[in-house]
């Protein structure tokens, strides 16, 4: 499915992090060396509860082949339960990607605390694993958007 | 209720009754053991490879054949019983497995550890219940004192097997209360009684039996039991053979009443 | 074996074990049933994959004297499991031509009546391809 | 349009060996409102933050974007260096290359590929960033010690003594924890509870220090500087200011059958109890579970009994509420559970024990009144062998993954206190390694070998084996004389794992404190704030944070202490300006922003509003800034998109992932 034929496919992958857990989790896979295909770019969100579905939806628009929210474990979020509202949106707005044709696994949700540094690098490899093996996201892309 | 069955090489010769008094003994406690059609032999031991998977396809067959007629698979046979709940972890649990043994198969839908496969003994404690199993009973065992010897099989390894504790198990010990007699809890219960190697390292397994004989006794057994073909055969051969060793199943069939039926 | 580090590579790969997770308590040592009748010992078996010492593995009369018992795999801290271990050495020696332990024109006298199936049928499966 | 400064950081090699940083500047330097771009060694040092502060005079920054280490370390650094130039500090934004880049790629131009991206990200978002003013917040001059055991007993001295409140929240009836229950310790082998009982009496007779014993937090709401916490003193059944501590109804109480918790369960305790002897409150409680008057309605004879009459019955729970400026944890640790580590017989033999059982035994006022018995049948053990890492250092399921740290010293402490007191008695160790990092620890470790004649053995135990005499054959390897050994043992004493005790989590979770996988507390960073929640006002006192001997507690429970007092002088502390704000010519008064703030933060006025020429009154969300935390959740719920976040607003987040997906 791969448009970009000649080249190896490198996803285009956004990462939302929560400031208190899993941003930290990153900065520890960082500081541990644990390393991940670069592919993963992170966006520092103060709660996983800030991530607007809209955000996600405007990735795929832009480009991006996989979209993926971490947060603080349930029940040890910052402020007490903004990781329940977020958990509730995101699987509101998978199954409707689902619906519309977005295959399911461009899209994950994982909660990974500030000590889970090992955690976070397998999640990424795994997650990039998982897109590689879906290829390009053709489904949302607005093709108007391409640079 | 039915419950589909798998009773293994050594039942249909050398062990066959351990298979008979257990059919009977169903049949007096209310459930009926469906032997499965043209099963394979297990294999014996669990091909530990993880590259293996033509070792496993016959306790794929098995438990498919189960899958499809909706049953429990039951076992008694301690190696069977191994060996068949290990593969069936391996279709559940580990994808390269499942994806090969499903190539080669080539069933109209995959097998994908559906099956739960549930050991003789496990049916009288969580299908039957031993209390209800003690209201059968019309000879109690009164007086007798026996040890449970349960072997490395049916406990190893603990997270697949999910039998019982592996170290300090109590299974045996309850169906033996359920009969009417005292278990008699001794430390080698658990111990390795040289399986498979008493072929051709004949003292290595006497060393291991005696031990595990002169330890149930210390402890005042006056009697073994066993679920496992193997494992009677070494107690029996490879010790003193001080203490008898019986299947479960035989005393089983005795405390219900129904020895005799089999006899005939 | 003509390449150790290789037939190290490939006990790693049957075992499924990672012979790096071990750290070197014993306790595999102080649980097996077979120890004394085994010239390298169970916590062995892991140096000599990780030191891809396969050779002297694959020659040793450990191989033989392991019961499958999984007492080392069930009390092993570390997941490390050296029967595992032992079973992707005996593995290779069985997989190789010639290499099985046990001959078919010996079994007849190893054979007495009350002997179970299961026991020549385990021993054909651990001893033999 | 901004004028935007983006400075890239080598960090030395950290991240010049894998970002090439002169590409990264010649690239950002391209983008959309930069007017300026250079690289340095380390931008965090003086001479970097004055190149940043230079360039905002000279070029007339309105926006910075320093492309360096993770936010979470030096993104307070370089604000404070910006405000110090004249740029508001929330101009600042930091692209991390280093923990999210460079540590974790090997290939250069893939790692410059991505700093660029996430450089560019950031200059993406500086680009729509507005000045913002913290707000102010007060100071409650209160601290609250959650845990009454040593760690919690010194940080709240430590804390009182600087003059300010204290209040200790203990669990149990009494203050004085683990360490109440150790015998002697290591390594200059004191006795415990000559050297703990005076810190108790002091904290218990500090005016500024209140102790809730029988208490737990219950509820905790607000933030760094405000908390408001209900704590529940459950109902003792006995009047605190009336009873005298005789003890004559401990004497009497007829329901004697009760495990007693403080001996480990290894002897029995009535339904009235103190602890132990040297117990602070020394007034009993009456455990109403195990109390026949309770149970039946009949008894009564501890009230019969009472010349003070200060037992009752009807006592009820009583809910305390109480405003904190600190909250420090000090919940200890418990042993493991050994349920899955048979194969040491611990529930088969009575002779099997636990160090801490071991610790109680050796005790004067414990289940054996200090004499060294077998528990089986009173015997004087000849043959004793101790077993390490019982446990510890586990990577499968049953056990933990960590060293439990105090184990091999306690160990080396009960052989020599054993060999010293029972020469007879001999006394073998099987161990993995023997830990002995800490002053004078080796030399004691040493001591037990070479004086005391304690026989090491390298190796791991594989079983326990009960014998039918009730001897205990103890099967373990020695790895040195590569054998397997059957050693004959009277007694064997295991090194059980420590863990958090398994209240924390419910406590990290009412604090919103983080917690790691083994269910220890985070702290704020391993290096650099050991003593420190991530979340702020919440501090570390003692093994809640991590395995520790005594001396490490005390040692953490003074800089917790120091950290809190830090907290409790400042009179005022600044907010964090990220706060929502609501847009109110969209909102449309529904509600539903303030029905998911968890902070109470939105209310609704009526408000006269201009929309579009059109002047009507409607009712509108309206954000209390020192409330609200900035968690965002209301910006998602908020139906017409009237709410924002400031500092993380949705067009700088889209414009992120614009820029990432470019």
């Amino acid at each position: 499915m791969s448009i970009e034929t000649n080249e190896e496919f490198r996803p285009k992958i956004v990462a939302f992090c929560c400031n208190w857990c899993s941003y930290a989790g990153a900065d520890l896979a960082g500081s541990s060396r644990l390393s991940y295909p670069a592919d993963v770019k992170i966006i520092r969100v103060p709660c996983s509860c800030r991530v607007n579905p809209m955000f996600i939806l405007r990735a795929f628009e832009k480009g991006a082949d996989g979209v993926i929210m971490c947060g603080c474990h349930p029940g040890d979020c910052h402020y007490s339960t903004g990781n329940y509202y977020a958990r509730r949106r995101m699987t509101l707005l998978f199954s409707m990607l689902d619906y519309i044709g977005v295959e399911n696994g461009r899209t994950r949700v994982e909660w990974v605390s500030a000590a889970e540094g090992v955690k976070f690098s397998q999640t990424m490899n795994e997650f990039v694993e998982k897109i590689h093996s879906l290829g390009k996201n053709v489904r949302l892309e607005d093709l108007r958007c391409r640079s | 209720m039915k419950y589909s069955y798998y009773p293994g090489c050594t039942l249909r010769n050398k062990a066959k009754d351990l298979d008979e008094y257990a059919r009977a003994s169903a049949r007096a406690l209310g459930f009926e053991l469906e032997e499965i059609e043209d099963w394979q032999c297990c294999g014996g031991v669990y091909p530990l490879g993880t590259d293996e998977i033509a070792t496993k396809l016959s306790s794929v067959r098995a438990l498919n054949q189960a899958k499809e007629k909706g049953q429990d698979l039951v076992t008694i046979c301690s190696a069977c019983h191994h060996v068949i709940k290990r593969v069936n972890d391996d279709m559940k649990n580990v994808e390269d497995i499942r994806t090969r043994a499903n190539n080669y198969m080539q069933l109209d839908e995959p097998y994908e550890g559906e099956t739960t496969v549930l050991h003789y003994l496990e049916v009288l404690r969580d299908k039957v219940g031993f209390d209800k199993l003690k209201e059968k009973v019309v000879n109690p065992l009164t007086g007798k004192k026996i040890g449970a010897y349960y072997g490395c099989l049916l406990l190893r390894p603990g997270k697949i097997m999910a039998f019982d504790d592996p170290e300090n198990p109590t299974i045996m010990e309850d169906f033996i209360r359920a009969l009417g007699a005292e278990p008699v809890i001794y430390p080698y219960r658990n111990e390795c009684c040289g399986g498979y190697i008493s072929l051709k390292e004949k003292e290595m397994s006497q060393n291991m039996c005696q031990k595990i004989e002169d330890s149930a006794k210390g402890f005042g057994a006056d009697m073994l039991i066993t679920a496992c073909p193997l494992c009677k055969y070494n107690l029996n051969k490879n010790a003193s053979s001080e203490l008898p060793v019986y299947y479960f199943t035989e005393l089983l069939a005795e405390a219900l009443g129904v020895k005799e039926e089999v006899a005939k | 074996m003509r390449n150790e580090h290789s037939a190290a590579e490939k006990i790693k790969e049957i075992s499924g074990t990672n012979p790096l997770k071990c750290m070197k308590c014993g306790k595999c040592s102080a649980t097996c049933p077979s120890f004394n009748e085994m010239d390298i010992k169970p916590h062995q078996f892991v140096s000599y994959v990780v030191n891809e010492d396969i050779e002297a593995l694959v020659n040793s009369k450990s191989l033989w004297k392991c019961l499958s018992c999984f007492a080392c795999v069930e009390r092993c801290p570390r997941d490390v499991k050296p029967g595992k271990l032992i079973d992707a050495a005996r593995q290779l020696v069985v997989r190789e031509k010639g290499g099985d332990y046990l001959k078919a024109d010996e079994i007849p006298e190893l054979l007495d009546p009350e002997l179970p199936q299961q026991l020549l049928v385990s021993a054909f499966r651990r001893y033999r391809r | 349009m901004q004028r935007i400064g983006v400075f890239v950081c080598h960090c030395g090699s950290n991240i010049a060996a894998t970002v090439d940083v002169k590409k990264v500047v010649e690239l950002a330097a391209k983008e959309p409102g930069v007017v300026h771009a250079e690289d340095y060694q380390y931008m965090c040092s003086e001479a970097g933050q004055a190149k940043i502060q230079e360039a905002i005079r000279e070029k007339n920054l309105t926006g910075v974007v320093v492309c360096s280490c993770s936010p979470r370390m030096h993104e307070a650094t370089f604000r404070k260096a910006a405000e110090r130039a004249g740029l508001n500090p929330y101009m600042v934004e930091i692209a991390n290359i280093r923990e999210h880049c460079s540590w974790i790629h090997k290939d250069m131009e893939e790692a410059t590929k991505k700093a660029v991206i996430l450089a560019r990200a950031a200059i993406a978002k500086v680009n729509l960033n507005a000045p913002l003013q913290p707000g102010e917040s007060r100071v409650t001059k209160r601290a609250l010690i959650i845990g009454g055991g040593i760690a919690g007993i010194q940080t709240a001295l430590d804390i009182a003594d600087a003059g300010y409140e204290v209040d200790i929240v203990e669990k149990t009836p009494s203050i004085g924890g683990r360490m109440s229950q150790l015998d002697k310790t290591f390594p200059t082998l004191d006795c415990s509870a000559c050297i703990l009982t005076p810190k108790m009496v002091e904290a218990a007779a500090h005016e500024k220090i209140n102790i809730y014993t029988y208490s737990e937090v219950e509820h905790v709401s607000g933030f760094v500087g405000d908390f408001t916490v209900d704590i529940r003193k459950k109902a003792r059944s006995v009047n605190m200011d009336k009873c005298t501590g005789c003890g004559v109804c401990q004497e009497k109480c007829p329901s004697k059958k009760i495990p007693n918790e403080f001996n480990r369960g290894l002897n029995n305790r009535t339904a009235i109890y103190t602890p132990f002897a040297q117990a602070i409150p020394n007034v009993p409680v009456i455990d109403r579970e195990n109390c026949i008057k309770f149970k039946t309605g009949k008894c009564g004879v501890c009230s019969k009994v009472c010349q003070a009459g200060a037992i009752d019955y009807d006592q009820q729970d009583e809910i305390v509420t109480q405003k904190y400026g600190a909250i420090v944890v000090a919940t200890g640790f418990d042993t493991i559970k050994l349920d899955k580590y048979d194969e040491y017989a611990y529930s088969q033999s009575k002779d099997v024990i636990t160090s801490l059982e071991l610790e109680r035994i050796m005790n004067a006022a414990g289940p054996t009144k200090g004499h060294l018995e077998r528990l089986s049948d009173g015997k004087a053990p000849k043959e004793l062998v101790f077993i390490q890492c019982v446990g510890s250092r586990c990577s499968d399921d049953r056990g933990k993954p960590y060293c439990s740290k105090i184990c091999c010293m306690y160990t080396a402490k009960h052989a020599m206190l054993i060999r010293d007191k029972y020469p007879d008695t001999n006394v073998t160790v099987f161990y993995i390694d023997v830990r002995t990092p800490g002053k004078n620890f080796d030399e004691f470790y040493r001591r037990a070998v070479e004086q005391y004649g304690v026989n090491y053995i390298k190796g791991q135990v594989g079983k326990v084996i009960p014998q039918p005499d009730g001897s205990l054959l103890v099967q373990g390897s020695d790895l040195i004389d590569n054998k397997q050994i059957l050693k004959k043992a009277d007694m064997v004493v295991l090194a059980t794992a420590i863990e958090p005790n398994p209240d924390v989590r419910k406590i990290a979770t009412m604090l919103t404190a983080s917690i790691d996988t083994n269910n220890f507390l985070t702290e704020a960073h391993a290096k650099l704030r050991p003593v420190e929640s991530p979340t702020a006002g919440i501090f570390l006192s003692g093994v809640c944070q991590g395995p520790k001997d005594i001396p490490e507690t005390v040692a953490q429970a003074g800089a917790a202490a120091v950290k809190a007092i830090g907290l409790l002088a400042k009179d005022k502390l600044t907010t964090n300006p990220c706060t929502a704000k609501s847009d109110e010519l969209l909102c449309n008064g529904c509600s539903t922003c303030a029905n998911v703030c968890p902070y109470g933060a939105i209310s609704y006025e009526d408000k006269e509003v201009n929309d579009h020429g059109i002047r009507e009154t409607r009712r509108v969300a309206v954000v209390n800034t020192a409330l609200c935390q900035g968690c965002g959740a209301c910006t998602v719920a908020c139906p017409s998109g009237a709410m924002d976040l400031q500092g993380f607003s949705n067009r700088q987040i889209i414009a992120e992932v614009d820029a990432i997906c470019r």
